[in-house]
């Protein structure tokens, strides 16, 4: 295991777009707007987490989120997480969980225990909170439990938990057979949260107001998509890496004004890029897709890394959390709240129709097929971040899987009696092992040689492709 | 019988978990494979199949599971998956996959692809417990048993599960019992027969587990002495533990295990099902409410962290008044979030009722085992006296 | 184009061993290892030095040099830095074409390269983190049971009862070692339980990146003959040691510098 | 009738035996080898021979550490948490905190006024939190143990020591010893990274004053230094960090001892007899 405690700061990573350098800033300036508004206490203030589809109730109802999981990710990129996580150990917390979660308790353990920002705080620090809204999907246990186990520091601040669960794929059964009653419950469960909202700001919903709202994420989803789709252009305009950044209006930002124009901004730069050929590296020769993983957020400079390469990312499966509606196969629907519990089903179960048919697939794995195909990609690299199994469990399978069902590439190679013979061959893969934001699990040198040996590997097919 | 002849065929079925389900297979009969307490055995009982748990083994390193499953999965259950990979369970017709945890839920397709089953079922249990989510669990629950009608070919009849609930019940008043007879210092059912015979239980039929608990149940109340000297009594809290290590190291080093909340002791085995009623609103009562699980969350309605651990944790301060505990081990294993995350709430609960607590997180291999060793002897040397053990 | 005299070096330096191959445009002219002992830079040299000696050549007829391993970064006079992967590829392809999979026992990594028979990566993994699954293991033994590790081998295969032994840290393997020897176990029986669970564990890296047949084994501890064995046995699969797997990186190396030479590409 | 008691410790590294009569009547300080067995036997006999007592004369012998089981004629195995907290308490019974930095392991214990223990934490699954890191270390740089704390503390500028696996730092100290950085600053770094993992450990007891180091690590200057820094507190060393395992399991001898009469029981205890015993 290597080390690398207090590294100086990471040298400011160079982004493809204007856009993507424009997002440091911007988070900086939401997490002052927290303390500011703390300060002044006229709106309430909610920790909660991303990807719930409750943004819209929260911005309807003027709440402030503080987005635990973004503060985390700060302190990662400024390789600053450390000592919040080492708090958190000395409480009895595993450092096996999500240190995205420690982060946050050691954070918050820490803050209450001094009544004041704890010393440096990045950013400021994160704010208390009026209340705290959890998520207890079928996606991720941490956080369901992280603001229960906040909550012994500060047991004056109520949690209200909505449970989102969705249909888990199964392969002999149409998820239509049984959405029905997960739609009757996650509607519930939202109105459970407006309720709760409702009590907490003594303030009436107004259902107008989300109805634009709701309209105007769904708006902003599909400029999303069509954004990203750009990025098939080769050379690709912009790359993962910069994806890290933009995921933060996508993330963090979503049912406001600023998320759209953004995007607005971004999709004209990236038709301009277009036009004039430009590539997120200068001489593309190896297109790949980012498969799984959450980026390890102290190390992004490992994507200009692959850059300098002649490595692009045109596409990847993290915080790429927006689907096309109209391709997504659901019920129209005036009720703002019955609408995003159906944006919830569609899109999680957004690739079961397409897996099922193909034989042996499976979502994960025929997302995966589509967009090397659209995407036209050379090879996969994920990330198995040790703390979160959410997004980092089955990856290897999906690996082995994609390598089983979809069609190999042709190789020329030295056969046994050293003629060359076409040998098929499945797409290259690396899969990465560190944490989100857990340095210490990080090897730099360790990483840089994997990728070199990786990059060797995309020459080896390039060079050897039989047709 | 006497007591050694059905200690030692117990201990027999233990280390050939799975003989007498293989058998039953050969006869014909559907074995259900499931993994922890949140599948509704009932309904496996109503449909014809018999449940069957599938175990891990400590003392067998992991190897062709690692080679499909990432090792950030909780080790315990990579133990599962690399043994239902190796063919161990090949006896199985299918597998019920619970939503209890990450490690569960997202290597579901994992399991699904890469075993040679026929039938998969996913059971999807709510994080939370209202109103709300046991009307979804209900219908989550009549989904599994059209699910399982479609698999055995026989629809599930009303008296079919009164039954299965009726068995289930007697089956949990006779762990009961079996735990009744930990009660007296030093205790007559030792931790490592009671966990022995709680597993081989757990790969039975359960009128035939209903069977053998009886056997064991009059054998040692016929007991004259207890196969332990007096010593700490200890509760063991935690998630699945299927294996007789810890249990057997902590009853070596002296200390006797008289109490448990773990997914294979008292968390599954203690709540039972109304048997009045629409048996599937009972279940769905039963398995959402009464099942004290971390997985499940329950609001704070005491308003204060201290009033929230009593209702949460209150089952161990019950069971540690009732078996009259002297401390307890909280054994968690590494990267199992639900329990992971409650050690800090639950350290100040142990704080609270003023019983000694040593929290260890463990890895699922016999090689750790050593590890634990010097700890667990610390511990009970820091619990117990030094003078009354001598003789 | 270079003269027909120019000669290529291929240097593989390791944290145990490092090692050298020479070649000219035709055939191998000398090869030497010695071990690394911390000065990397100055084993660099020497092996250098040992390589022009042996090979009766002068240092201005080197065309090129390839550095790879652990230390590569310290070889003064490369002109290019590969990774061992890509040479262990291209040293096993030219010794075995038809070998797939390649498992490198190095001392502090374990590293399994799928190739093809013309040197080409198809994938490979890198065990990482902790030196327990790795070749260093052996020489902690080798110390404690004081026995040259050269001869770990042969007195493993003379074992005749099965003894588990549960590696875990390259470090502590050593108490453990010496308390297993206090309960009365023998030293082969020790070796061939430590051989078993270290080809479990290389196994179970193999499986990861997927095996295809054939497979060979190099590195320092190819050199093993009791872990070769245990490995077969573990796996269940048939393996090709060349006759000196510790100085295929280096020889892949050379060959890399040499390819370089012919297509005719410069700088660094 | 005078009463003796012995306490001997095994640990991975060293062997220590302490003799009590009132207070210390004597100790002695051997190394741990392959054989476990005949080194106990030895150091027992030393120290016998130093107290000028024949064997038969101690009451009860108490044994401790990695190596407790080894000890043939041991009457009671206890842990060495449970030793080190005793032995400790009976030297400075201010103590609340002990840090235990031995060969195989370190320890943080947390004590009450009597020497009960109320809570510990250990490391044990990797050399990289134990006191064997630094000896790896200095056996790499080809310095011994005694001088490895002074030197250090002549650093100006600490080396980053990046890799946590012992192994890999051994190559890592290497390789920065080749390219030339100083011997002291290469030693502070491993010192400052040994001693964060220790700090970290420890943290999860709450740390309460006084703060005692025992083991070997308690030797070592420089790595006290780093500790101390790390945790922001002052540490205390016993004179001999060294026995206080054996001087706790001598101690407890004595309870036990004392505790029979009281109630009336007769302790078994093993032959006092010192045997020749060849492993290797
Ligand atoms: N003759 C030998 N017999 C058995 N094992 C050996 C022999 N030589 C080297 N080894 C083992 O092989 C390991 C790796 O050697 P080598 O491949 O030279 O390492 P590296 O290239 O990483 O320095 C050493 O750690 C040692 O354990
Ligand atoms: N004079 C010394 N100076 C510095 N460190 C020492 C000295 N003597 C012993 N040590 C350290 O103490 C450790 C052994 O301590 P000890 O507490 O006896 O361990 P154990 O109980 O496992 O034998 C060694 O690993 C070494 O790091
Ligand atoms: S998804 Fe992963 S990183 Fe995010 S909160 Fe859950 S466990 Fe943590
Ligand atoms: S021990 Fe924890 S992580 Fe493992 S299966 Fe049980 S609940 Fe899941
Ligand atoms: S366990 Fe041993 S070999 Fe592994 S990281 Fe720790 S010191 Fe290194």
């Amino acid at each position: 295991m290597s080390e690398q405690q207090k590294e100086a700061k990471p040298k400011k990573r160079m982004t493809a777009t204007k856009a993507a350098a424009s997002i440091g800033p911007l988070v900086k300036e939401f997490i002052t707007e927290t303390l500011k508004a703390r300060a002044e206490g006229k709106q309430k203030l909610a920790y909660t987490f991303i990807v719930c589809h409750h943004e819209e109730i929260l911005r309807a109802m003027d709440v402030i989120p503080i987005w635990t999981e973004n503060f985390a990710g700060v302190c990662g990129a400024k390789r600053d997480a450390e000592r919040f996580l080492q708090r958190a150990e000395s409480l009895g917390l595993s450092r096996s969980l999500c240190t995205y979660a420690l982060c946050g308790i050691g954070f918050d353990q820490w803050r209450e225990e001094l009544g004041e920002m704890p010393p440096d705080s990045p950013w400021g620090g994160m704010a208390r909170p009026d209340f705290m809204i959890s998520s207890g999907q079928i996606l991720c246990d941490p956080r369901s439990k992280w603001y229960q186990a906040s909550q012994q520091f500060m047991p004056d601040v109520p949690i209200y938990n909505i449970d989102l669960p969705y249909p888990l794929f199964q392969r002999d059964q149409d998820h239509r057979e049984v959405w029905g009653y997960y739609h009757k419950y996650i509607v519930k469960q939202l109105r459970g949260l407006v309720a709760f909202v409702e009590e907490q700001t003594k303030k009436k919903m107004d259902y107008d107001r989300l109805r634009e709202l709701v309209d105007l994420s769904d708006r902003t989803w599909n400029l999303i998509d069509e954004t990203y789709r750009l990025r098939k252009a080769v050379p690709c305009p912009m790359g993962t890496g910069d994806a890290m950044n933009t995921m933060v209006p996508i993330c963090f930002m979503m049912a406001t004004q600023r998320a759209y124009d953004f995007f607005v901004e971004l999709k004209k730069e990236l038709e301009e890029k277009i036009a004039r050929g430009e590539g997120e590296v200068e001489n593309e020769k190896y297109r790949l897709m980012w498969g799984g993983g959450l980026p390890a957020w102290y190390a992004l400079n490992d994507f200009n890394y692959f850059n300098s390469k002649g490595a692009s990312f045109p596409v990847e499966t993290t915080y790429r959390m927006v689907a096309p509606l109209h391709e997504m196969d659901i019920p129209e629907t005036k009720d703002p709240i019955e609408h995003l519990a159906w944006r919830w089903l569609g899109y999680w179960t957004f690739w079961y129709d397409k897996a099922r048919k193909r034989p042996d697939s499976e979502p994960d794995v025929e997302r995966l097929i589509n967009w090397i195909e659209e995407y036209k990609i050379d090879g996969i690299v994920m990330h198995e971040a040790f703390s979160c199994r959410t997004w980092h469990v089955g990856l290897i399978w999906q690996l082995h899987q994609l390598g089983k069902i979809y069609k190999p590439i042709p190789l020329l190679v030295a056969g046994k009696d050293g003629k060359k013979e076409v040998v098929m061959k499945e797409l290259p893969s690396l899969i990465l092992e560190s944490d989100i934001i857990d340095i210490t699990s990080y090897s730099e040198v360790d990483t840089r040689n994997k990728i070199d040996a990786f990059i060797e590997t995309l020459e080896s097919y390039r060079l050897n492709r039989a047709y | 019988m006497k007591i050694d002849e059905v200690f030692s065929m117990i201990e027999n079925q233990f280390n050939q978990y799975g003989s007498r389900a293989r058998q039953l297979r050969e006869e014909g009969r559907k074995v259900m494979g499931y993994v922890c307490s949140f599948v509704p055995l009932e309904m496996i009982t109503a449909s014809g199949a018999i449940p069957f748990r599938v175990r891990g083994n400590i003392q067998e390193p992991i190897t062709l599971g690692d080679t499909l499953l990432e090792t950030i999965v909780c080790p315990y259950y990579r133990s599962c998956f690399d043994l239902s990979i190796k063919g161990r369970y090949e006896f199985l017709s299918g597998m019920v996959i619970p939503h209890a945890c990450d490690s569960m839920v997202r290597s579901y397709s994992v399991w699904t692809y890469s075993l040679p089953y026929s039938y998969f079922h996913f059971v999807n249990v709510p994080t939370v417990c209202e109103e709300s989510s046991f009307e979804f669990f209900e219908e989550e629950l009549k989904n599994f048993k059209r699910s399982l009608e479609r698999f055995m070919g026989k629809s599930i009849e009303e008296e079919d599960l009164l039954k299965a609930i009726q068995l289930y019940n007697q089956n949990r008043e006779k762990i009961r019992a079996l735990y009744e007879l930990r009660k007296s210092d030093p205790p007559l059912l030792s931790g490592t027969e009671l966990m022995m015979t709680l597993t081989v239980g757990s790969g039975l039929p359960v009128d035939e587990s209903n069977e053998w608990f009886d056997r064991v149940i009059k054998a040692v109340k016929g007991r004259s002495a207890s196969p332990l000297s007096k010593g700490p009594r200890i509760l063991i809290d935690g998630a699945c533990i299927d294996h007789i290590e810890l249990v057997k190291l902590v009853e070596e080093l002296g200390g006797n295990v008289v109490a448990d909340t773990i997914c294979n002791g008292t968390r599954d085995s203690f709540p039972k099902t109304e048997e009045s009623g629409d048996p599937i609103r009972a279940l769905s009562r039963r398995y959402l409410d009464k099942l004290n699980c971390p997985k499940t969350y329950r609001a704070n309605k005491a308003g204060t962290f201290e009033g929230d651990v009593a209702n949460r944790f209150g089952d161990i301060g019950a069971y540690a008044k009732e078996f009259r505990v002297d401390g307890a081990i909280l054994y968690v294993y590494k990267y199992c979030d639900p329990f992971g995350f409650e050690v800090p709430a639950r350290k100040a609960y142990y704080q609270s009722i003023h019983v000694p607590m040593l929290h260890l997180e463990d890895t699922y291999s016999a090689g750790n085992l050593g590890q634990l060793r010097t700890r667990i002897q610390a511990f009970l040397e820091m619990i117990g006296g030094l003078e009354e053990k001598e003789v | 184009m270079k003269e027909e005299r120019g000669i290529f070096l291929g240097i593989d330096i390791g944290s145990y061993s490092s090692k050298g191959v020479c070649l000219n445009h035709h055939d191998s002219l000398a090869s030497f290892d010695c071990l690394s002992r911390g000065d990397f830079k100055a084993t660099a040299e020497k092996i250098k030095e040992e390589l022009l000696l042996r090979s009766g050549r002068r240092e201005r007829e080197i065309s090129w040099t390839v550095a790879t391993g652990f230390g590569a970064q310290l070889v003064a006079y490369a002109k290019e830095i590969k990774t061992d992967i890509i040479c262990l590829a291209k040293g096993v392809a030219s010794i075995f074409p038809f070998v797939r999979t390649v498992v490198d026992i190095g001392d502090l990594y374990t590293k399994i390269v799928r190739i093809d028979g013309g040197g080409g990566i198809h994938n490979f993994l890198l065990s990482g983190k902790c030196a327990g699954g790795s070749g260093r293991i052996l020489l902690v033994m080798a110390k404690v049971l004081q026995i040259q590790v050269e001869e770990i081998g042969e007195l493993s295969l003379r074992s005749k009862k099965r003894v588990d032994f549960h590696t875990g840290c390259a470090v502590f393997s050593e108490s453990e070692a010496i308390s297993r020897i206090a309960e009365g176990e023998k030293k082969e029986d020790l070796l061939a339980g430590l051989h078993r669970a270290l080809a479990a564990q290389i196994h179970s890296l193999m499986e990861r990146v997927g095996i295809e047949k054939e497979i060979a084994l190099v590195g320092g501890g190819a050199r093993d003959v009791g872990l070769v064995q245990a490995f077969q046995e573990v796996s269940g699969y048939d393996v090709v040691v060349p006759p000196q797997p510790h100085m295929v990186a280096a020889l892949g190396a050379a060959l890399l510098a040499r390819e370089n030479d012919s297509r005719g590409q410069g700088s660094k | 009738m005078t009463s003796y008691f012995a306490g001997i410790d095994i640990g991975s590294t060293m062997t220590k035996v302490v003799i009590l009569k009132d207070g210390i009547l004597t100790f002695v300080i051997g190394p741990t080898g392959p054989e476990q067995r005949r080194l106990a036997n030895k150091v027992m006999e030393e120290a016998l021979k130093k107290a000028h007592l024949p064997f038969s004369e101690i009451q009860y012998i108490v044994s401790t550490g990695y190596g407790r089981i080894n000890v043939p004629f041991s009457d009671r195995q206890m842990t060495e948490i449970t030793c080190h907290a005793k032995g400790v308490s009976y030297l400075i019974p201010e103590a609340r905190t002990i840090i235990d930095i031995g060969g195989q392991d370190s320890k943080g214990i947390k004590i009450d006024r009597t020497g009960k223990v109320l809570d510990f934490v250990m490391n044990d699954k990797c050399a990289a939190g134990s006191g064997r890191f630094i000896e790896v270390i200095a056996d790499t740089l080809g310095i011994s143990l005694k001088e490895v704390g002074e030197l250090s503390l002549q650093s100006h500028h600490p080396a980053k020591i990046s890799n946590i696996c012992t192994i890999w730092a051994q190559q890592e100290v290497a390789a920065s010893l080749a390219q030339g950085v100083p011997l002291p600053d290469l030693l502070a770094g491993v010192h400052s990274s040994l001693a964060e993992r220790i700090g970290r450990m420890v943290s999860r007891l709450k740390i309460e004053k006084e703060i005692v180091v025992t083991g070997g690590g308690g030797k070592n200057r420089g790595l006290l230094q780093a500790l101390s820094e790390v945790l922001g507190e002052r540490l205390i060393v016993p004179e001999e960090p060294l026995i206080t395992g054996a001087l706790g399991a001598a101690l407890i001898a004595r309870e036990i001892v004392e505790g029979a009469k009281k109630n009336k029981i007769v302790l078994k205890t093993k032959e006092r007899q010192l045997e020749e015993v060849e492993i290797l």
